[in-house]
């Protein structure tokens, strides 16, 4: 079976370092995986916003492009896993295959649309997290197997965001999931136990409602450095650029000076299977975490 | 000669076992013919259906036809032979319930013939030659009857006042039957000239079957190891016969194979396949769907094990998707 | 004799039969909570879904039901320990046989419904109610009809003189 | 509206007055008659929200979302009040473009109402009817977002917000323009980027699927 | 078609009901007995306003006399209603009752139905199977039972001890069965009971040494019922004692024992005290516990462990009352009804994260609360924490694991008023400021609102609004090191952070997670959520469809002490009718298997639940004993000869239904 790679785009952009690490640590892990072809956004929270039918059906077209490249039309293989590494395409995937799949007139009006373009939609898609795939695919044993610099003596606040883990309880509990700290555990990291893990950063709101973006985000920062954080590690573009890239605005707001560094969980498992920063990189973040070299130095 | 009844004895869609089991009369055999005027028996002696057609009405004292009806001269000779019979009794199990051929109800027309004249392994056929109805040559033409849709028991075309059943009807049991029949005293019309209870009845094997047990799975007969003195149910074999009427002197199990139900249900009985099921899958051992499904696994034609002589006879007699004509 | 209006338009009719004790009472709360449903099936009652005899689930098709459905108590809940035990295995067998003799999986119906489950009963008999418009009808008397129209072609050739059927 | 979208300055901690205090004297009662009584069931089909009715009132939604203090109806007045044919104050309000979508008051409901979704349809009608503030970002946002897919198949976020913050308020632009360029240098932002190859079958796709408002949505 | 075989000529006579409106609404009365009115067999064919009404039965049975009729056919409601009206009437005008049948049109058809012309088609089709199966009916006599008048009490809670004292009173021998080592159920843990705040133990403690010293009653506490079989009047149930290492006859309650345990400290979890004490493994669960007999935790004692100790314990004992060999005992016990009174257990508050239950240590459930506000608590009755210091600012959740889709979907009636109760008392006893997070309030029943009333007037503050999370993260800084509550105030509108010591979860109450196996033994069906289900809801709720069971208290419902002592004196004053009536009348439902048919294939007789069939080995065939025939009519279907046939349910009588319903079709 091989993945099928849907980024979004945000991991061409500003996800650049999660897009990079992600397929530097699959690469690593020896799954196979490969980019859709001529995918399109997947839509976001504001095409729903705009017109629902035609969020799912621009959703649809990616999962309909998925099926016809792993060859369901041709072969009847079911096994078609698209991996959405962006929280937000994952759940509007995932939104999108629940809802057709549940409300027939709708089903029947995307399918129509799609079949305009040439296209069709059978429902067979599973939409996957690349969390899911690492932790029930692959199995935190066999990665702690690669494991050639465990990551010893830092602790590592996981911040899980919303849309991996809300509305459809999918493969972490809602109210307290647990997969990434048990992975966190398992590089050898010391996970840290906050009420905060799945508290929203805002989305947009930071670009839009500016006030209640950066409150919500200092939030988050200054509990997870409260209870002695050395990093945040996020599953999500968005979350990562707004814990990130305001940090210095927050300061001078709030008067305190907050240097977190927030990685993405694909980084961590990348430093820990060895993998050079460059090819994570590491280099793009704003917020230098000092002991990476040290890191490096062990074994 | 013309004060003993007369009697004729037809054959239609069958194997001819019935016909054989007549001379299976043996001795038997010359007491009917003492007692008897045999004015038709096609498969023994030479009369034309003009000799029928010419008898007056209700002038034969009874017809004895086996097979089940499937073309349209085996209907015409039934409609006549009712015509020209006082009384009409329905010879073996495929003129009773459907019998084996029965069985093809469960298939269209055109699948049979598709196999029997072009795919069957045996079959040779190039040009894809089919029997007619009408066939013209030279400006002769040949006739053949039409091969019907459905296969019939004899009472869903004709009435009938008799049955006597079984695959092939024993010779003790043609012989009682005929004695009832000529003793004068006819029993009520419809009636099966055979005991009315199953066969467990009179089965030799009946005190081995113990009064606690259930079912893990079917074995199959021909690759088991069979306890000749015990029940095959107590042995996990299927057996038609608690649904099944006695009468058969247990020839089958005498001959260490179980029942298949050729004497067809009880009178009280509308579908012996039904009830056999219903009786047999009650006592499972399974408790869940799976397990359930498993079991019944080990049955693997049901159609064929329930409804084997009676699949024609049933309530509903055919697959009911297939095409009407 | 009867009705005969009864026949413009085609509704699928449904015999079911109910357990006194679980389905039936619960037919029986659906209608003191005026749980509106569709109208076409009609129930007989009878003390446990172990009484349901196969023959009455083919009678009923023969006799121009389009579904039939069973209910009683689920499983373990059965008020005479577990007649629906032996329900549900008559009923796998059966729907196999049904299968075999071209009666589609959605005419028969299982279902455990308990004494509370007023609602189910709607939602039971409106989803196989929806399944079988989808279907159409199975009307097996005409069909039995149908297929014994054949018979009717032999009576004419009877009737005519023999010359004449030789040159049909 | 007190919302200040230009602040700049150091915020330091401190309380906001929680409760707000309109000073303007105007109507405040609605006659029953200038409700729109279809708004419920509108709002209810199109927001998948069936059990929109059951809702009792417990806050649990508003108390669990994170923005609900920007909110001038809290969710659970929303709920409310799209119960009660509300449909002006509902539409007008802020919350719906407060809504980050980030599922808490869906997975909590003790009746479980989709909130999120019905936020979701509220922001549809509102676009729809042209209900929204003028310059407010959030439905601006959408509305750009949407047209950028649309042209190009695929968004571009730096093309996305220089748009945005140039047709509502170019000041934006300054303050943001350091984060862009330390973007740019560490090559997490490009202003140009190609779409997806076919761009007309998305148009083609788009424009061939409309929902028809009379169909019923089970 | 008038007539049959065995029966003669069938004159029927049909009733349609009106119902009032209830059926007349919706169908087309007239025109059913009009289409009626002309089927084979039928006399007369009438409709009728009301016919379970005087004159509805006396017409009936005038039109039995005038007309000769021998069957009645009423379509009217629902057979579980008012069959038993209609039989009576045909049985006074002089026919056999089972010559009667009953159409439900009203249940099946009328009341769930909209389309006029659809119904009324139904209710024709309904009435034309009855009309036709009717013609198979024959008469049938009740069959009598006689009635045990032992009564067994499982569960001894207070609904179980006030029906077992009932019934004791009333000098009917009882047998009450209890799992725990005690008696006193949930309420023996409480302290005061709303809304009187009388003192729990003041009330029920001397219930409790009544029921040890009846002598009508013969308590087994430490045991479960294991086997139950038989039916009403002479059921047999097999009790399960299991050992509690001590001569229950010897035992005098000293507790010497528990002094001379190798343990000196308590060690492991307290039961009684819900875990906020500990205890050693010989024990007694609480001072007043009844009967007042020691037990041994054999998880926990080291004998019964390892087979090795010290062995103080014995030692100690000079009564020589310690026996380490006991073993499982199984007794068998007679009886011809039952009460089930198993009660509710609490909801499990670790089911909802999101307030910290098992998290936050100061987090506590309600049955918690009432141990610790009680004096003969684990801390003798002051409010202190688990860490030690004195709370001042309480909040108290209502509808924890209540009215909530993910958990339970009911309100769970209680919690709303003992967390009132809670309120008042956490804050008599440590002056707390006491917070109420309530969805709705809901004080119904005598003098409760008056409690809520005065309690609100102490100063309670009472927040409309559920609470969406208990968590330790502080925003601001009078918050640090508190527990922090979010809830919005909905009466207000706003969202608010509310920083406390303790939290108090009002923890909804639900079926017993083991529930289901009582409920199995006997035979009792459940509703959804998987209460006991009554037989009605409204005119029967201590009632079940087992004959001769009866529930009562919270194994039916969640509800407050009150309710549940009504329900048990219901409960056991309707076992004392069914006793003292003597007998029971049981439906004639019962399958026979005609002789001359049987082959003795024995398929029927591992089927048969209550082993009524047996192998007669002289006729080798199969026999159907009446008294233990149920009438299921599971062998019925299965004979694979059609010999048995059951009563009020034969195959002719069934075959005919189908027939007539499906008759339109034919046309």
């Amino acid at each position: 079976m091989k993945y099928i790679y849907y980024p979004g785009c945000s991991l061409k952009s500003t996800g650049r370092p999660y897009e990079e690490s992600l397929l530097a640590v699959f690469k690593e892990l020896q799954i196979p995986m490969e980019e859709l072809h001529d995918w399109n956004c997947c839509g976001a929270t504001s095409y729903m916003s705009v017109d629902e039918l035609k969020a799912f059906g621009l959703a649809a077209r990616n999962l309909a492009l998925a099926e016809s490249q792993n060859g369901i039309n041709g072969n009847g293989d079911p096994d078609v896993h698209i991996v959405a590494p962006c929280s937000a395409c994952y759940l509007v995937l995932i939104k999108t295959e629940r809802y057709l799949k549940e409300y027939k007139n709708e089903r029947k009006a995307v399918i129509k649309g799609l079949k305009t373009i040439g296209l069709d939609y059978n429902g067979k898609a599973v939409i996957r997290h690349p969390v899911d795939v690492l932790f029930n695919d692959i199995g935190l044993e066999s990665i702690a197997k690669h494991i050639k610099k465990p990551l010893k003596g830092i602790k590592v606040a996981s911040y899980y965001g919303c849309q991996m883990i809300r509305p459809f309880e999918l493969f972490d509990p809602v109210h307290y999931p647990v997969t990434l700290d048990l992975l966190v555990d398992k590089l050898g990291a010391t996970p840290l136990d906050w009420p905060l893990k799945t508290r929203c950063c805002g989305g947009s709101l930071t670009g839009t409602l500016h006030e209640a973006g950066m409150r919500l985000n200092y939030r988050l920062l200054s509990e997870a450095k409260k209870r002695g954080a050395d990093m945040i590690i996020t599953t999500c573009p968005l979350c990562q650029f707004n814990l990130e890239c305001y940090q210095d605005r927050i300061s001078s707001y709030t008067g305190k000076k907050i240097e977190m560094p927030i990685l993405y969980f694909t980084q961590l498992v990348g430093l820990a299977l060895g993998i050079p920063e460059k090819k994570l990189g590491i280099h793009r973040s704003f917020i230098r975490f000092p002991n990476f070299q040290a890191l490096e130095m062990e074994v | 000669m013309s004060e003993k009844p007369k009697v004729a004895f037809y054959w239609c869609a069958s194997c001819g076992g019935c016909e054989e089991s007549i001379v299976d009369l043996a001795e038997g055999l010359l007491d009917v013919i003492e007692k008897v005027d045999i004015v038709f028996w096609p498969v023994a002696m030479d009369f034309k259906t003009s000799d029928v057609e010419a008898m007056a009405d209700k002038s034969i004292f009874a017809s004895f036809i086996n097979g089940c009806i499937r073309t349209s001269e085996q209907e015409e000779m039934a409609h006549l032979l009712r015509k020209k019979s006082k009384v009409v009794v329905a010879y073996g199990s495929c003129a009773h319930t459907g019998g084996i051929p029965g069985l093809a109800n469960q298939f269209a027309r055109e699948q049979i013939l598709t196999y029997v004249y072009d795919e069957a392994p045996t079959v040779t056929n190039e040009n894809k030659v089919r029997p007619e109805v009408e066939h013209r040559m030279n400006g002769a033409s040949v006739t053949l009857p039409a091969f019907r849709n459905v296969v019939r028991t004899l009472d869903q075309v004709i009435d009938v006042d008799y049955y006597i059943p079984g695959c092939a009807p024993t010779p003790k049991i043609a012989q009682e039957a005929l004695q009832i029949l000529l003793s004068g005293e006819l029993p009520p019309n419809a009636t099966v000239l055979a005991p009315d209870i199953a066969l467990c009845d009179q089965c030799p094997r009946k005190d081995s079957k113990p009064e606690e047990f259930e079912y893990h799975g079917f074995k199959r007969p021909q690759w088991t190891d069979i306890d000749p003195e015990k029940c095959f149910l107590a042995q996990e074999i299927f057996c038609m016969g608690p649904a099944t009427r006695g009468g058969c002197e247990s020839l089958c199990i005498g001959g260490n194979m179980p029942c298949t139900g050729c004497f067809g249900p009880t009178c009280r009985v509308k579908d012996q396949g039904a009830k056999i099921l219903s009786s047999i899958c009650s006592a499972l051992s399974a408790k869940d769907k799976d397990e359930i499904e498993k079991i019944l696994d080990s049955i693997p034609d049901p159609l064929g094990t329930f409804y084997r002589y009676g699949l024609a006879g049933s309530l509903l007699r055919r697959n009911v998707k297939l095409p009407v004509s | 004799m009867e009705l005969k209006s009864q026949n413009d338009t085609w509704k699928p009719r449904i015999v079911a039969f109910f357990c006194n004790w679980c389905t039936y009472t619960a037919a029986d709360l659906a209608g003191v909570s005026r749980i509106k449903h569709e109208p076409n099936v009609r129930v007989i009652r009878v003390m446990c879904s172990g009484r349901v005899d196969p023959q009455f689930v083919i009678d009923a098709f023969v006799k121009g039901a389009d579904g039939v459905l069973i209910g009683g108590c689920h499983i373990g809940d059965c008020h005479y320990i577990d007649g629906n035990h032996k329900t549900i295995r008559r009923f796998a067998m059966l729907k196999r046989i049904l299968k075999d003799m071209g009666i589609e999986d959605e005419r028969f119906r299982l279902e455990w419904i308990s004494a509370s489950e007023g609602e189910k009963v709607k939602t039971v008999t409106n989803d196989m109610v929806e399944k079988l418009e989808k279907l159409g009808p199975l009307g097996l008397p005409k069909k039995f009809i149908a297929w014994d129209e054949e018979m009717n072609h032999l009576e004419l050739e009877i009737s005519k003189p023999k010359e004449e059927i030789e040159h049909v | 509206m007190t919302f200040s979208f230009l602040r700049t300055r150091k915020w330091k901690y401190q309380k906001p007055s929680r409760i707000e205090q309109d000073k303007t004297v105007r109507r405040r009662i609605k006659y029953e008659s200038e409700l729109d009584i279809g708004f419920r069931e509108k709002i209810a089909k199109m927001a998948w929200g069936e059990r929109l009715d059951s809702c009792m009132q417990c806050g649990t939604c508003s108390a669990t979302c994170p923005v609900s203090h920007y909110m001038d109806y809290t969710p659970r007045r929303i709920i409310d009040m799209v119960r009660q044919g509300f449909k002006e104050e509902v539409l007008n309000s802020f919350t719906l473009w407060v809504c980050a979508s980030c599922y808490s008051c869906t997975v909590e409901c003790p009746r479980g109402i989709k909130i999120t979704d019905v936020m979701y349809a509220l922001k549809r009608e509102a676009i729809k009817q042209g209900f929204h503030p003028k310059r407010f970002l959030i439905p601006m946002l959408a509305s750009k977002f949407y047209k950028q897919v649309l042209r190009h198949g695929r968004q571009n976020e730096g093309r996305l917000i220089l748009s945005l913050y140039l047709s509502a308020n170019p000041l934006l632009l300054l303050r943001n323009s350091k984060l862009a360029f330390r973007l740019w240098r560490r090559g997490r932002m490009k202003l140009f980027e190609k779409g997806i190859r076919n761009k007309a079958s998305i148009r083609k796709l788009l424009s061939s699927i409309e929902r028809r408002e009379e169909e019923p949505v089970q | 078609m008038t007539s049959t075989k065995q029966n003669g000529e069938v004159r029927i006579g049909y009733f349609v009901c009106h119902c009032g409106h209830n059926i007349g609404a919706t169908i087309d009365v007239l025109k059913v007995a009009d289409v009626i009115k002309n089927l084979p067999g039928v006399v007369i064919s009438r409709e009728y306003k009301y016919m379970c009404s005087d004159p509805g039965q006396e017409m009936i049975q005038e039109d039995i006399k005038e007309h000769n009729l021998n069957r009645i056919v009423v379509a009217a409601c629902s057979p579980l209603l008012h069959e038993n009206t209609f039989r009576r009437a045909t049985e006074k005008a002089g026919i056999n009752q089972y010559y009667f049948h009953m159409v439900n049109i009203r249940e099946n058809a009328s009341w769930v139905h909209v389309d006029k012309a659809e119904a009324t088609r139904k209710a024709i089709d309904l009435s034309r199977a009855a009309i036709q199966r009717v013609f198979f009916h024959q008469a049938l006599e009740k069959k009598q039972v006689s009635i045990n008048p032992n009564v067994l009490v499982v569960g001894g809670g207070i609904s179980g001890i006030h029906a077992a004292l009932t019934l004791a009173k009333a000098g009917k021998k009882v047998y009450l069965v209890e799992r725990d080592p005690t008696i006193g159920g949930l309420m023996a843990k409480f302290d005061k009971t709303f809304p009187t705040l009388d003192c729990a133990a003041c009330i029920l403690t001397p219930k409790m040494t009544e029921v040890k010293n009846h002598p009508n009653i013969e308590l087994m506490t430490y045991s479960e019922v294991e086997k139950v079989s038989g039916f009403v009047g002479q059921y047999k149930a097999t009790i399960k004692r299991k050992p509690r290492y001590i001569k229950e006859d010897v035992c005098v309650g000293c507790l010497d024992c528990i002094d001379a345990c190798i343990y000196k400290d308590g060690k492991y979890y307290d039961e009684f005290n819900v875990g906020l004490s500990k205890r050693k493994p010989v024990y007694i669960p609480f001072p007043q516990a009844t009967p007042q007999l020691v037990v041994f935790d054999p998880e926990a004692c080291v004998r019964l462990k390892r087979g090795k100790c010290k062995e103080t314990c014995v030692e100690k004992c000079d009564r020589d009352a310690i026996d380490f060999d006991q073993k499982e005992k199984f007794e068998e016990i007679e009886i011809g009804s039952v009460i089930v009174a198993t009660g509710f257990q609490i909801f499990d508050a670790k089911k909802i994260p999101y307030y910290g239950y098992g998290k936050y240590q100061n987090v506590y459930n309600a049955l918690e609360i009432e141990r610790l506000v009680n004096s003969s608590g684990p801390t003798g009755g002051q409010v202190v924490m688990r860490n030690g210091e004195v709370p001042k600012k309480i909040g108290i959740i209502h509808c924890v694991g209540s009215r909530d889709e993910k958990t339970n979907i009911w309100c769970s009636r209680v919690c709303c008023t003992y967390s009132v109760k809670l309120a008042h008392l956490l804050k008599e006893l440590s002056g707390a400021d006491v917070y109420n997070f309530y969805i709705d309030m809901r004080t119904p029943g005598k003098g409760q609102e008056e409690f809520y009333n005065q309690v609100m007037r102490e100063g309670v503050h009472f927040i409309r609004g559920r609470v969406a999370e208990v968590t330790d993260w502080a925003a601001e800084k009078e918050e640090q090191g508190k527990l922090i509550i979010r809830v919005e105030d909905t009466l207000i509108g706003v969202v608010r952070r509310i920083p406390v010591d303790m939290v108090v979860l009002g923890v909804g109450v639900e079926p017993h997670s083991d529930a289901d196996k009582i409920r199995r033994l006997f035979n009792i069906s459940c509703s959804t959520e998987g209460f006991y289900l009554e037989k009605h809801p409204k005119l029967a709720p201590f009632d079940t469809a087992s004959d001769g069971v009866y529930i009562a208290g919270g194994c039916q419902g969640p509800k407050d002490i009150t309710d549940a002592v009504a329900q048990a004196g219901a409960a056991a004053a309707e076992a004392l009718a069914l006793i003292d009536k003597g007998f029971i009348e049981m439906e004639p439902n019962t399958a026979f298997i005609s002789e001359d048919n049987c082959s003795g294939c024995k398929s029927c007789i591992p089927l048969c639940p209550y082993t009524a069939i047996s192998f007669d080995e002289e006729v080798f065939k199969a026999k159907i004993n009446e008294v233990l025939c149920k009438g299921c009519g599971t062998c019925v279907a299965a004979c694979p000869s059609a010999a048995i046939d059951q009563n009020l349910f034969t195959n002719d009588q069934i075959y005919n239904e189908i027939d007539g319903l499906l008759k339109y079709e034919i046309v």
